[in-house]
This record gives C-alpha cells, structure tokens and sequence, in this order.
C-alpha cells in the first residue's frame, strides 16, 4: 500500500524487537472477542487511477459554479481565486504543519497569523481580531456566548433579516447553555423595519442584539444608531457580515460602533466548497480581548532579542483552562487563514476596493436589466453584490427551471425559510466580478422563460 | 534570511489582481458608502510569492520532517486528495444550489457516512461538525436532547477522567453540565469500580478518550459502557485516537454511544497550521434520532434534509451547527484516503501506527522512564520525567533539543496526570530507517542529558528561525496586530 | 499590472537616481525612428478571470486523452502520473531555479540529477547517463552526432523500423552537419527483414546503426546480433526506446550490447503535453563519457569534506568548449527530469515491473480481443503495449469514425508515412493501465462499426 | 539536515503506486522478458514527498530570493501559467490524434505565433524547437537552407563577436560552419566599420545578439544589418536580451533575418532547473518559406502541416527539427503571461527591466567599475573587477560572498571580453525595495572587498547548504551515479 512504508520484513524485526509474537499481542487490552476478526465490510485497496475514476464520476454528477451564469449566494459566494493563493497554501510546509506550539520552526504560521489578524481588524473597523473560527455561522454564536460573558445577561435579540442558518445556530448553542434568545421575523420588504423592532426588543436583560449588514435579503443598514441604543442599555451590537468583499465598498461595522463584528471569510481566497471549510474572522474591542474565543496570535522576542510571534492569552483556552475556558474551540481554519491573508495580500486596499466596485456595479447592472421586466421586481432600496426579487410564481420551481437552462439562478427564500408560506415567491440573487453581460443577460431570458 | 510583515513592505496603490474597471452604474450604497483609507497595503503577484515562500520557510511540516507529536496524528497527507477535492464539481459548488445540481455532492457525504459507520459499528453519523471539538459539542449536544427527551433534564454531571484532552472539560461546562473527575488507577487506565463509585442519578454522560491519552487502551471499556449504561447515562467517547484502532476494533461494539472522529487525525486531511478539521460524529441507536440539520437521505434521489418538514417518523434534530453541512473539501479528501487504502489497508495502518510506537517504546524504555510499566501501548508512547531527575534538563529543554536535531518534538506535559510527559506519536506513515534514525537521536540527546551536558538543552533551539520566544512578554502585553509605527503615522498625516 | 511592482512613485525617483528625464533616454542606442511609438498591435492586459476564459475557451476546443478510451501511442503514451509528482515539481525552489551553475546553493537539483543518471543508466543497461536531452528524436540525433566522433565515420544506418518522425530528425541534422545518413523502408509486417536489411547494410564507412525497439509498429528486436555484428564493422550501436516502460519488462539494450542507448522519458511522470516538454534519455558505455553531449551532474566533497554534487566535465559543452563543443545544447528538461526521477521513486523496481506488466497485459487483452474481428489482423509476432493492425479499409477515415464515437483508436501509418500508397490500412494502437475491459470493448465495438 | 541519496533509503520491494494485478494474458514477450534485477530501488509515498521536499530545501529560485544571473531574465513564473498548461484539454493531448479533435490546440500554437511575429515584426516563426540552442540551429538551418536554395552554398563563414553566448559559434560549428570573430569596440558595441572589414563572399552570416551580453544596444545594428544584406549575408539575431526591448524595438525592422525567442527568459515560462525551455525562431520573409516541419495553416479549420503534400506553393520546409511540435505547455504558459501582460503590459514590463537594471547601475557605479564607461545600459548591468585589482578578491568570491547575503549571485566570468565579468540582471520582477536591499547588500560586500576584509570572500559560502565544492574532482576522476558500496555489493550476491 502506497502510503505504507513498512515492508513485511521490517513488521518481523520490529516485533522481535519489541519481544511480541505478533501485533495483535499490542492489542491485548482488546476485551475478549472485541477485536475484529477479517476486514470491515468495506472495498479493498484501491490504486490511483481507481480512486480518481470513482471521485471524477461523483464530480461529474454536480453543476459547477464556473460551467455557466451563476448567481447563487445568501451566505457563500463565487469569486475568482487567484492562482497564486492555491498554489501557496499546498506548499508542505504550510499544508502538513500543526498548531504552532512550537513557535520556533512554526514562525510562518504565526506571521501569517499576526497579518490576517491585521487585516481583519482593519477590515472590520475593530482594534483586535483572533486568528479565526470555524465559519461566520460560529463564529456569531460564539460572539453571542461571549457577549454574555461580558454582559454578565443571558438574552440576545436576533434581527429578522439575518441569515437563518446563523439564527439557528446561535438558537442551538445557546438553547443547550440555556441562554435565551429572541429572534424577530424576517422582513424582506421593508428591512428598516427589522432594525426597529430591534431597538423595541432591547431590555435590560439584553445581553446583546446580533444584526448583519448586508442582511440576508441583501439590504444595507447604518448600525450607528442601534448600537448607541443597545450600548446605553448595557448591550453589545454583534454585527454579522457574510460577505467580506462588501466591506471594500461599505463603512465598517466598527466605525459604525459595533462592539463584536463576527464575518464568514470565504469570499476572500477560499471557493465554495459546497458549504466547508470557510474561514470565520471574529473581531472586537480590545477592551473585551480576554472573554475572546478562539486562537490568538502576538507579538514578542526571542532569546536574542530578535522579534518573534507566538500563541498568546492561552490561558482563556480549553487546553489550560479546561471546563472554565471561553470556549471549547480547539483546531481553527489556519489553512483558510492563510489563504485569505494571501489573496487579500494581493488585492491590497487598492485592489479590494476595486473589486467591491465591480462587484456592486455587476449587482446594479442587472438590477437595472431587471426594471420593467414584467413579473419581477426588485425590493431592496439598497445592496451591494446581493439583493432579492420577487417573482410572479413558486420562486423554487422557477430557480429548477433556470437550472435546467443552465442558470444557477440565486436562492429561493423558501429554502431558507421552508415553513413560511408567505415568502414563496422571492429569490435572493448575488452578482460578483466572475458575472459577464452574457452571463447577466442570460439570467433575465432564463428569467423571463421560466416564469 | 528574515522577512518583514506584509504591512512593512506593501503600499496601498499596490495590487497583485487585475480587474476590470467597474461598469458605470448608478450606486446603491447610499450613506453607508465607505469613505476614506482602511488601511491594508498589497503586493504585486512577484513580490506576494516570495513573502510566503519565504515564511513558509520557517515552518516545519511532516513533509520536512518526523512529526512526533502526540495525539495529533501527524500522517501522511496524499496529494491525490489535495487534486480531488480541487475537482470542479467538488471544489466549485455551492451549498444552496438545487440539490439536482449536487447529487454527487450528497452521495459523497452518504457514501463517507457509511464509511464511517462500518468502520465504527455505529448507527447514525452527524457530518456537520466542522471540527474535532466541535464534534465534541455535537455529541454532547445530542446527549443532551436525548435526556430532555426521555425526562431526564435533571441529570448535569459529566465524568470525565484527568487524562482528558481540555476540549472535553470545556465542551461539557459550554453547555452546561458540570464535570467530575474520575481517576485512573496505577496502570493509566479507568477502572470500572471508580466509575461505578461515582455513578449517580445526577450523572448524564461519561467522557473517556480511547485509546486514552496515555496511549493505553481502556482494558474494562465494555464493563465501563455497561455501568454507564445501566444507571441511564450515555458514554461519549473522545475519538481523537481513533487512529489506533480503525479496522481493529469498533467503538459500537465496545458500547459507545457517540464519537468524533477528526477526519484530519485519522484520515489524512492535512491539519494546515491548525485547521481546517472535520468532526462527524458517530452515534448509537439510542442517539441516532437527534442528529442535527443537515443530513441527507438516500432515497431514489439524494435529499439535503434541512427542515422539519423533510423529516421521517423519529427523526428529532436538536438544531444546527453550522450554517451549511460542514466540511465537504475535508469529506472529499477523508473520503479519497479511505478508498485508497481500503478495509484492508486501514487494518494494516492501525497496526503500523500501533507497531511504530511500539518500537519506539522498546527502543527507549532502557533511557527513558516509562510511568505506566512495560506494557504494550497503542499508536502512541508515553514517557515522563523521572529519568530527568537532578540533570537540570526539563521535558520543555529536552523537546526544544530536539527541533536542533530536525525533529518536530513531541507533545509535552499532556496528558496532565504523568509528570513531565512526553507524548510520541510516530503515526504508521514513518519508514524503519526514519523511526531507526529517531531513535537513535533521542538516545544521544538522552545520554547527553543524563551526562549533564545542560548547555545543549537549556539554550535550544541553536538551529531553528528562532531561539526561544518569550510567551510571558507576549501575554503581558499583548501585540495582536500591527500598527504603524509612530514617524510612519506622522508622515501619513 | 499584477506582475510589476513598481509604482510611479517608484518610476520617478529611480529615473532622478539614474540622472535621465525619462525611460527612453535609457534606450538611446535605438536607431533613430526605431524605436517604438505606442503599443504592438495585440490586445491590452487582462486579469486572470479573463485570462482563464480565454485558454479554458481553447482547452475547450481539444479532446483530452482522459475524455474517453484512448490507444494512441507511436511515440507518446498516456500514461497515469500520481499527484505527488506534479505537486512536487511544481514545489518554488524547484520550478523556478536556474541550471545549476552555483552548486552550493542547487543541491537540491544536483541531487535530482544524479538520482536520474543513475536511474536511466541502470534502466538502459549502460555504465552513464546525462541529465537528459530535449527529448528522444534530439537524443538520437546528438546520438549519430557522437557516434561520428567517436568512430570518426559519418554514415549513419537507420532502421526501417525507427520512427519516421526520428529519422526525420536524424536526417536533417546529419544533412546540415554534411553527414551521410542510409534510411531503410519501413517493414511493419516483418520486422525481423528489417533488421535483416541494417544488417547487410553495415561497411567500413559505417558509424553506427540506429534501431528501436520495441520499434514503431511496436515489434520487438534482440540487438544482440546486430551489435556484434555492427562492432566487428568498427561501428556503434544506437538503440532507440520511444515506450520506456517496456524496460521494466523487456532485456535492456544494453544487455544486448548497445554502445549507446536513447529514449523518449515521457511516460515516466511527464504526460502528454501535445508533444512537449518531453524528456530525452541518454546513456552509453562510459569510454564514450567525454564525447558525450549534454549536462553531466557528478559527486564531489565541499570544503569541508561533506559529499556534494556538481555539474562537470563542462569542457565538452557550447558554454566552455564554444565552436569545439559536443553540442550547442544548453538547456535541457530539468524539471521533467525531476517528474520522471519523481515518478520512478515512486514505482521503484517492484512498482516499475508491475507497470509493465499491466500495460503488457492491457495490449495482449486487447489483440486476443481483435483476434477473430472481420476485417482486422494483428500484425505483430511480438509486443510490449503496442501492436499494429490492418484493416479492412482506410486506416486514417477508420480512425476518424472512431473518433465521432468517442474512441481515439491509434495512429494510422499514413500519418507517419504520408507519402507511402502502401500502408495506409494499418493503425498502431497503443494500450496502457489507463485503459479498462470496457474501454477496450469500446476499442472493438467502435473499430466494427468503422469498418 | 542532510537528505540521504534515493538509493541509500530505497528498497527493491518497495513501491508508492498501488496498481492492480495484471491480467492473466499469454505473453507476447518472447524471449525479450527481461530476467533478473533492474537495480532500481522504491520509496512509498510519504517517504518520496519528504526526500524530494527536503532536497527543494537546498535550493535557490525566484520565489526564494532575488536571482541577479544577467542573461538569465529570471523574472517571475506566474502560477496562473501552471494551472492553464494543467488544463486537461491542453495538458492531456496526444500530438497524433486526429486534428479534428485538436483544434484548440493549433489554434493556441496559431495565435502564439501571431503574437511573437507582431512584437518581433518578423513574417514567419518555426515554433517546434525545444529551447534557446535549438532555435539558433533552427534558424542557421534554415539560412543554410536558403544559401543553398540560391546556390550560395559555398559560404561557410559565419561572423560572431567574442562577446557572444558559447551557443553562437557551437551552432554555427555543428552544421559545419566556419566561425570567425568580429571585435567591438571601447564603447562595448559592434562597429559597422569591423562587420564590413570581415565582410567576404564566403560570408553566410552574422550572428549578433541585441541587446548584447554587456547589456548594451547595439547602436549601429540597422547599418550593420544593411552591410550584411548587402553582401548576401543572413543577419542572425540572438534572442536572448529581447527582454529589454519587447513592445519598444522590432527585430524585424532592425534588419534581422532570425532570432530565436527563449521563451523561458522572455515570456516567464520556469527555468525549472535548467529546463525545459521553448525557442520559436521568428524569420524574415527573406527565410519564411524554409520553416521545418511541422506547422500550422489556419484555414477554415486548422491544419498541422507535417508533410510535403499538404504544403502551400512556395514552402520549402528544410526538414524537422523534433519528433513533434515543440514546447506545447510552454506555449501554453507564454501565451497566458502574454494575454496577462498585454501589450501596455509588456512594454511597461521592458521598460521597468532597463530602469532596474539601470538604477542597481547607477547606484553601485562609484564602488564597482564599469568596463564600458558611465553609459545607459539595456536589462542588465555588467561590471568588471578592475576595482577588485589588489583586494586579495576574486569575481567569485565576491559572487559567493552574495549567497551568505541571501542572493543569487550575478552571472560570473561572461561576457569573456571583460575581465572578471559581473553581469546583473535584476528583471522587472522586483521591486524597488527589493533592489534597494540588493543594493545595499552589495555596497557593503564591495566596501568589505575593498577594505580588505578576505576571509568573508574567500571561505564564502559559509552559510549555504554546502560550502564552495572541489570541481576539478568532480572532473578529473567523474562519479556520475550510484553504486552500492562494496559490503552492500557482497552481500547482495
């Protein structure tokens, strides 16, 4: 076997060695009967070649973003990856490295680390940012349990117009740490009315009230106000971003006050994936630092004096702090990192706002290809790459429509809202700089075809 | 050859992608456009290479050297697996896409769950979890669910030996219960009569590693599930060294109720400086109804169940972990290891892992002070201090040695019941002539040691990027990111 | 522009250092009116996104071999390369250094060097090996070269049976170089009067003789007589290899006594490539060392006694030699020497002969496949994974049926003999471990309903 | 670390690839089966990755640092290159399949070809030779060819100054030409006065190349071109400078008549090591008609000529340089850098080569002397070591002395015409930080040489993977492979 080393010599030698007749000897504390006699019921051995045919052929079985218009989004977007991005996160030394406990032969992790904490501290208008979570989606949840923590409350207000994967996953975290939360309905029309129920929920219990922008219907919101409002009740403004790239074009949640911006990085370096891994940057006020989840990395010397970086504040971490950690998180998205910090290396400031700009201007332009189109119209007054339509029929069965006409048309609200029978006829269309005029003309024939 | 951070050579006008101008439309910003630098510097494409080249220098991996770190796994990772998760149609597609457009996605997950099952002999598996600890959660989670369930809400204690990696502990009182030691007896093992001692009603869920932290298999394992079983708890196993035993030996049939399995321990997916890992868990009948959203059924087509209104009759999802259904690019690659290596081939792995270690230990029980006796280990070798008593040398300067010598050292002061302990796992993917090398090294530097020869120890690392940092400094005042220096942001004004 | 780092700034202050206005006073030495006003008629920069449509655009436009059941050969094979290989010449340190001129600093490809000299001597059979010619038809080319300088003769006898694409290239070098070159005709259904013929061939003005083997019908030849014979005439031996796994099953040539041993590395961790980057393989018996073109890598001690590797015997080559050298060649396939020292690691001797096994059996499957087919004989009395076949009708329209249905069924010999009436019912076919039962069923499906 | 030899860890039993038995078939082998041991030896997959991982480790490229070989143009390999030349339908097809299913691809090798005749503003390009050498004997074939079309064959003298690459008069020797020099003069350049000195009848060519190896324009090239034509002589340009004058000068409007293109320097495909390279040989229309075979029509469909019935009136292809059609995946990778660069793009690109080369010039001209006086130079700055004069420091140990800087060193004891020559071609890859650190670097190694300080040169490098390596042992007693030492020969009878 290909991945085996050992020959069935060295087997015999070792064991003499060791003074055991065979292997399963070290197995001896296998209770009776307990160790498997034969092979798991499962296929042998199989050789490159074999692998790639079985692997290739359920590959062949999906529709990938790049085979035609493609504007599905609401969470996860399709941008170009820069070749050079994919070619240095499979260099060995990154690919094949732990955690960097040892941080005298791990200083390229952990440099790479201090900038992508830079960057998202920056990006996000924060003044530190931990080396990442799993995804935006724990990442809010995370925030969430951190904001009690802080907060010393228990209750979170969820806006309407977030994602409803992240609702259900702060609902599931903190249902299980018995926490509360209050998540408002949705409001695809009018998305600045979410925001003032919001405001109407905020207590004295309130922990802190967790709000994305853009929303999940794509709708822009200045949290300026909300954060003024929670902040004076004694809550934290938790600002959610599920597409990065928007914060080339937007003011920051930072700058707009938030206290903890949690974001999905995947737009930047990552691919879609279908869904994992992503890369979750978790960002906050500095003041807050020590109630932070996840890896930190920081600056120091060596024993020459020489600047050096390593993991730092452990002691908040479940392998010091065991049961009283402020998290339970262990392995983080160091490769994701990494390959975030290296397209948006490339990009620089120039180059992501660039890209935000063709992002926006795409999501205009068929915005505006979609006016007076009849049986379509578009809700939001504001957006960025993203924004939602409602169409004249079942938005799912037009979405499958397009798909066989080979436009990957956007998300249909009734996936991610399923039991809501008011929201059928609204598709969530996300536009971004791999989208072409073609591409963009094609979804309006599909469009208009399929209604 | 030292290189400078990113933000000390890049300039704001710098790019190293070229776009298009943008299209002129009219803009739907509004107020909240963004106004003003953010302060992120580029690279051009040359100069963005040699920056991470150049880091990526001063890192060490598996493919530059023997990983020995304990309980990590630090494997081969086939390259094969890199190019198959990079296939379109498994790197390039979106979680919300039609589910028609993704069949060969679902299978994959189904046909990896399966896997996973068979290899576990379990009943249900809960792909999403998007790592080890996570899986944890999930785990717990389900545990959880299943006692509101039945009526027993009131029970919040969770055992959980001194041994435990901390995510156990931690992962518990997240959602919480509260933890209890339980202690292992003179043979690094969990002792069925300490677990009966400590059974109550209160109690909801044990949590033992195993093969344990020690590198020991747990002997009274089926008599532990038993008692754990009989006073209506449920018994969590912590999968990190599932390692040891796949192909061997199946949790299921030990009486496991739930188990994570990191996909980038036992199978291969790299562990990138830290992440990304991947943590389905497997769970018993009696936890298999509440695998959370979303999983997929296999019927005449492969369905994404993510809503109630999808479920079949039992089915009781506690909730969601994850925006979407977890780490499919790790699925991908766990998935291409498996199908390499076949049923047999991962036997034949679990027994080299368990071989290597083996043979590490006999070759250095004469030097090194074993805190369990002489007996057999699994895939990996647990030594403590003792022999380094009065040579002045400590486990944290013997490790630092070894980094001298070209070695990634092994884990050290974990698991936290042995004094001083060092942690070696070899995995099975080290050649005899690698694992005759290593040793034969750490016998030097053990001789070296005993012999007093301090300086070698004390000042290591001589030959690495850097000497030894100073964690203290970097805790007491802590740098978590870069800001100009002070005549840079006076000439920036 | 993504590739340069300079910026105006940057431009402006180098230029003030330099003392001149602008760029062009630094091109002053152009002939006045030569110099460039604007741009070259070609079409301004693109970003990657573009860039990647374009080429996908023209890749889109190709069959790739992995399309479907493939069987063409004559010269280049499809054959599996395991992902290790390609991730690893790709690693920066070796894509993207330089000839090793400065050994301290190039270990790395000194060593790959000397592990792939090693490696192809003991393939060939020979006492050395360089680090590698353009590809095989160079080889034999340079081969005849040195051949008359090492006899000091200068008429060359090639095998009917060598490729014609071979011999083409033999011929035009000796013709430039004034050299003689005897070409006999092709013989694809006995091969054994072909070597019958080179044999009668043979006179005392005879340099050498160039055989291949297996030849391009894909017959194979026991040298053993000719290169008695043709030593006892004071000439060399060239043996010919275009399919170099054929030598993990087949008596190599230099057990059969060749003087000089050339082959085509490409099956062996390069891939197809639409014909190049190949890789040549050159190996003679070690009196000949010094007439010998092409790089040598060689072991050495550094100054401080430890073993190192260098390039040597450089006084044959263009660089130090000039006018006198061996050879005006320069460049070689570096990196494809590492993919094929890669890939051959990899397969080392077991791995080696169980590739040649499979590929041996794949192509004698696939002959007692035809055995029996109406309208098709299998010429071949002997094989290694390629046999030529005459069917009932135009071999070139035969082929191009096969290819509307899906199967790309060999080369037609009209191909390689465009001139010769004769021939133009036969096809070599080519078959690897690439290919499966079901592909060569569709072979003979696809082949019947052609005919 | 030092990495053992393959063969001193490999094993005859061992194997990296799993293939499936052979089927059982009845052997068409004859008595050709190969009997006995290859000798060959195997590494399974992890050990393969860490021995070729940690030979990369003790090597220098362009990622790694900045790379000053003048006439080397290691400018940067775009990794976008790499992936388009992996796209299966450009990487996986076979140069005999039928043309219909190839289209793509001699559409590509088409417009590669349009590209490098519009920038060279030549009327026809042989695209199969494999690399720089190659496309020199290309292209004196084919002027060869066309003196022996016109009945010229008797000239057999072709004239190359001392300063050329050894590849100029290695060429011209291995068709049988008869090289003579040509001198130049104080200013570094070919004078027409000394071209039409050696003008005879029995002249057939001049080979030339511009901008010449002292990195300087040949400023009289177009008088130099009117006197060769005018005597019935061919002007044979060498290519490999092209990079300081794409999109700014056309050889073709120069004068030349051929001009091999290494697109390996020009057009960023990777040197790789020492290849592979790519020479497409542009040829004015006084040599078009003799382009070997094969080459590409574009018609209503593509055609790849490979024989004379397919050639149009007037072709007159001298024969076949390679058994296929070239460097396909460097045309690939050339013609994605040239669609990147576009032809702003690439003439910024020669434009910031010359101000590199011109500000590492400007800025090390008053410690190190340049044998040509204080003039412009082309994309490289050549010096010699009349300022080294008494130091006690050679040209190479001043090179040496730069790998313990982190550099490559310059390009050493070439152009010959110059003593100690010191050729430095900075490329347009890097950056002005990068060169100011070079720079520096250089000035204080200079201001070291010169202050005496010998043992930082002559023991250099001392902090390289080897110290400086015996050659002439290397030479006079040659080792060329392994063989098992001799316990290991005994034992293995």
């Amino acid at each position: 076997m290909r991945y085996l080393p050992l020959t069935s010599d060295d087997r015999t030698d070792m064991l003499a060695k060791i003074g055991v007749a065979s292997v399963d000897d070290l197995f001896a504390n296998v209770p009776k009967g307990k160790l498997m006699k034969g092979l798991a019921d499962l296929p042998t051995t199989k050789g490159e070649i074999e692998v790639e045919r079985i692997m290739g052929a359920l590959a062949a079985k999906n529709v990938p973003a790049s085979a035609g218009p493609f504007f599905v989004g609401a969470g996860a977007y399709k941008h170009h990856v820069p070749a050079s991005v994919d070619h240095l996160i499979q260099r060995s030394e990154f690919l094949t490295s732990y955690t960097p406990y040892q941080p005298e032969i791990a200083q390229g992790t952990l440099q790479y680390l201090f900038e992508f904490q830079t960057q998202v501290a920056l990006l996000t208008g924060m003044e530190v940012a931990n080396a990442s979570m799993y995804d935006g989606s724990t990442g809010a949840a995370e925030a969430v349990l951190m904001a009690h923590r802080v907060t010393r409350r228990n209750k979170a207000i969820l806006a309407g117009n977030l994602h409803p994967h992240y609702r259900d996953v702060i609902e599931t975290l903190s249902r299980m740490a018995s926490d509360t939360t209050v998540a408002l309905p949705a409001n695809a029309v009018d998305a600045g009315a979410d925001l003032k129920a919001v405001a109407a929920a905020i207590d004295a219990e309130t922990s802190c009230v967790v709000i994305q922008t853009p929303d999940v219907f794509g709708n822009l919101h200045d949290l300026k106000a909300i954060a003024e409002k929670a902040q004076a009740a004694g809550a934290l403004l938790i600002a959610v971003v599920t597409e990065v790239v928007s914060l080339g074009s937007l003011t920051s949640p930072g700058a707009m006050g938030a206290d903890i911006v949690v974001a999905e990085g995947q737009s930047i370096g990552v691919g879609l994936n279908f869904g994992g891994p992503y890369v979750g940057l978790f960002a906050a006020k500095s003041k807050y630092v020590r109630q932070m989840p996840g890896r930190l990395c920081g600056e120091t010397v060596d024993a020459e004096g020489r600047r050096g970086f390593v993991l730092t504040l452990s002691t908040r971490e479940q392998h010091i702090r065991r049961e009283k950690a402020t998290s339970n998180i262990c392995t983080n998205s160091g490769l994701m990192c990494l390959a975030f910090t290296i397209h948006m290396t490339l990009l620089g400031e120039a180059g992501l706002k660039r890209l935000a700009a063709v992002n926006h201007a795409n999501a205009c332009d068929l915005a505006d290809r979609l006016d007076g189109v009849k049986g379509v119209e578009v809700l939001n007054k504001s957006f960025f790459n993203e924004f939602t339509i409602r169409v004249a029929g079942d938005a799912a069965k037009i979405v499958e429509k397009m798909a066989k006409k080979g436009v990957l048309a956007g998300v249909p609200a009734s996936r991610l809202w399923p039991t809501d029978k008011a929201e059928k006829d609204l598709i969530i269309v996300a536009n971004t700089e791999v989208n072409t005029d073609e591409d963009r003309a094609a979804f309006v024939a599909a469009l208009q075809a399929s209604i | 050859i030292e290189e400078p951070l990113l933000f000390e050579i890049g300039r704001a006008e710098t790019t190293g992608v070229d776009l298009p101008a943008p299209k002129k439309v009219k803009s739907r910003l509004g107020k909240l456009a963004r106004d003003g630098a953010i302060g992120l510097v580029g690279l051009s494409e040359p100069e963005t290479l040699r920056h991470y080249v150049r880091l990526s220098q001063k890192n060490f991996g598996i493919d530059t050297g023997l990983f020995s770190l304990g309980s990590c796994t630090m494997k081969h990772n086939p390259r094969l697996n890199e190019k198959m998760a990079r296939l379109p149609g498994l790197g390039d597609i979106h979680p919300l896409q039609p589910q028609s457009t993704v069949q060969g996605a679902l299978e994959l997950i189904d046909t990896l769950a399966h896997y996973l099952k068979e290899l576990t002999g379990m009943a249900a598996v809960a792909m999403s979890p998007k790592a080890g600890a996570h899986g944890e959660l999930c785990g717990m989670m389900a545990i959880k669910a299943a006692l509101e369930a039945s009526g027993q809400g009131h029970r919040k204690i969770v055992l959980v030996p001194e041994s435990a990696h901390g995510t156990n502990p931690a992962t518990a009182a997240l959602i919480g219960f509260e933890v209890k030691p339980v202690p292992a007896q003179a043979d690094g093992t969990v002792h069925v009569a300490d677990v009966k001692a400590a059974l109550t009603s209160d109690v909801a869920a044990i949590m033992l590693t195993n093969p344990n932290t020690c590198g020991i298999f747990e002997k009274e394992i089926v008599e532990i599930a038993a008692a754990i079983h009989k006073a209506g708890a449920y018994f969590y196993c912590d999968g990190a060294n599932f390692n040891a035993i796949v192909g061997k030996a199946r949790p299921g049939d030990l009486g496991v109720d739930a188990m994570h399995i990191n996909l980038h321990k036992t199978f291969s997916t790299p562990h990138g400086g830290g992440g990304p890992g991947a943590g389905p868990v497997v769970l018993s009948e009696r936890l298999a109804a509440f695998v959370p959203y979303p999983f997929v059924h296999a019927d005449k087509a492969y369905v994404l169940v993510e809503e109630a209104t999808k479920i079949v009759k039992g089915e009781k999802p506690f909730g969601r972990m994850t925006a979407f259904h977890g780490q499919m690019g790790m699925f991908v690659r766990a998935l291409a290891y498996m199908l390499s290596h076949g049923s047999d081939g991962m036997k034949q792995a679990s027994e080299d892992a368990v071989l290597n270690a083996n043979y590490i230990r006999a070759s250095l029980a004469d030097l090194m002070s074993l805190p369990f006796g002489d007996q057999p280990c699994m895939h990996e070798a647990l030594f403590d201090d003792t022999w380094l008593k009065d040579t002045g040398v400590t486990t944290l300067d013997f490790a630092k040695a070894m980094i001298d010598e070209g070695y990634h050292p092994m884990t050290m002061y974990f698991p936290l019941v042995v004094h001083g302990a060092m942690l070696i796992e070899p995995t099975e993917s080290e050649s005899k002539a690698s694992l005759d090398l290593f040793i034969a090294t750490l016998r030097d530097l053990a001789m070296s040691a005993t012999k007093g020869e301090v300086d070698r120890f004390k000042g290591a690392p001589y030959h690495a990027p850097r000497r030894r940092l100073d964690e203290t400094r970097a805790a007491r005042n802590p740098v978590l990111r870069w800001t100009p220096p002070a005549p840079y942001a006076e000439a920036a004004e």
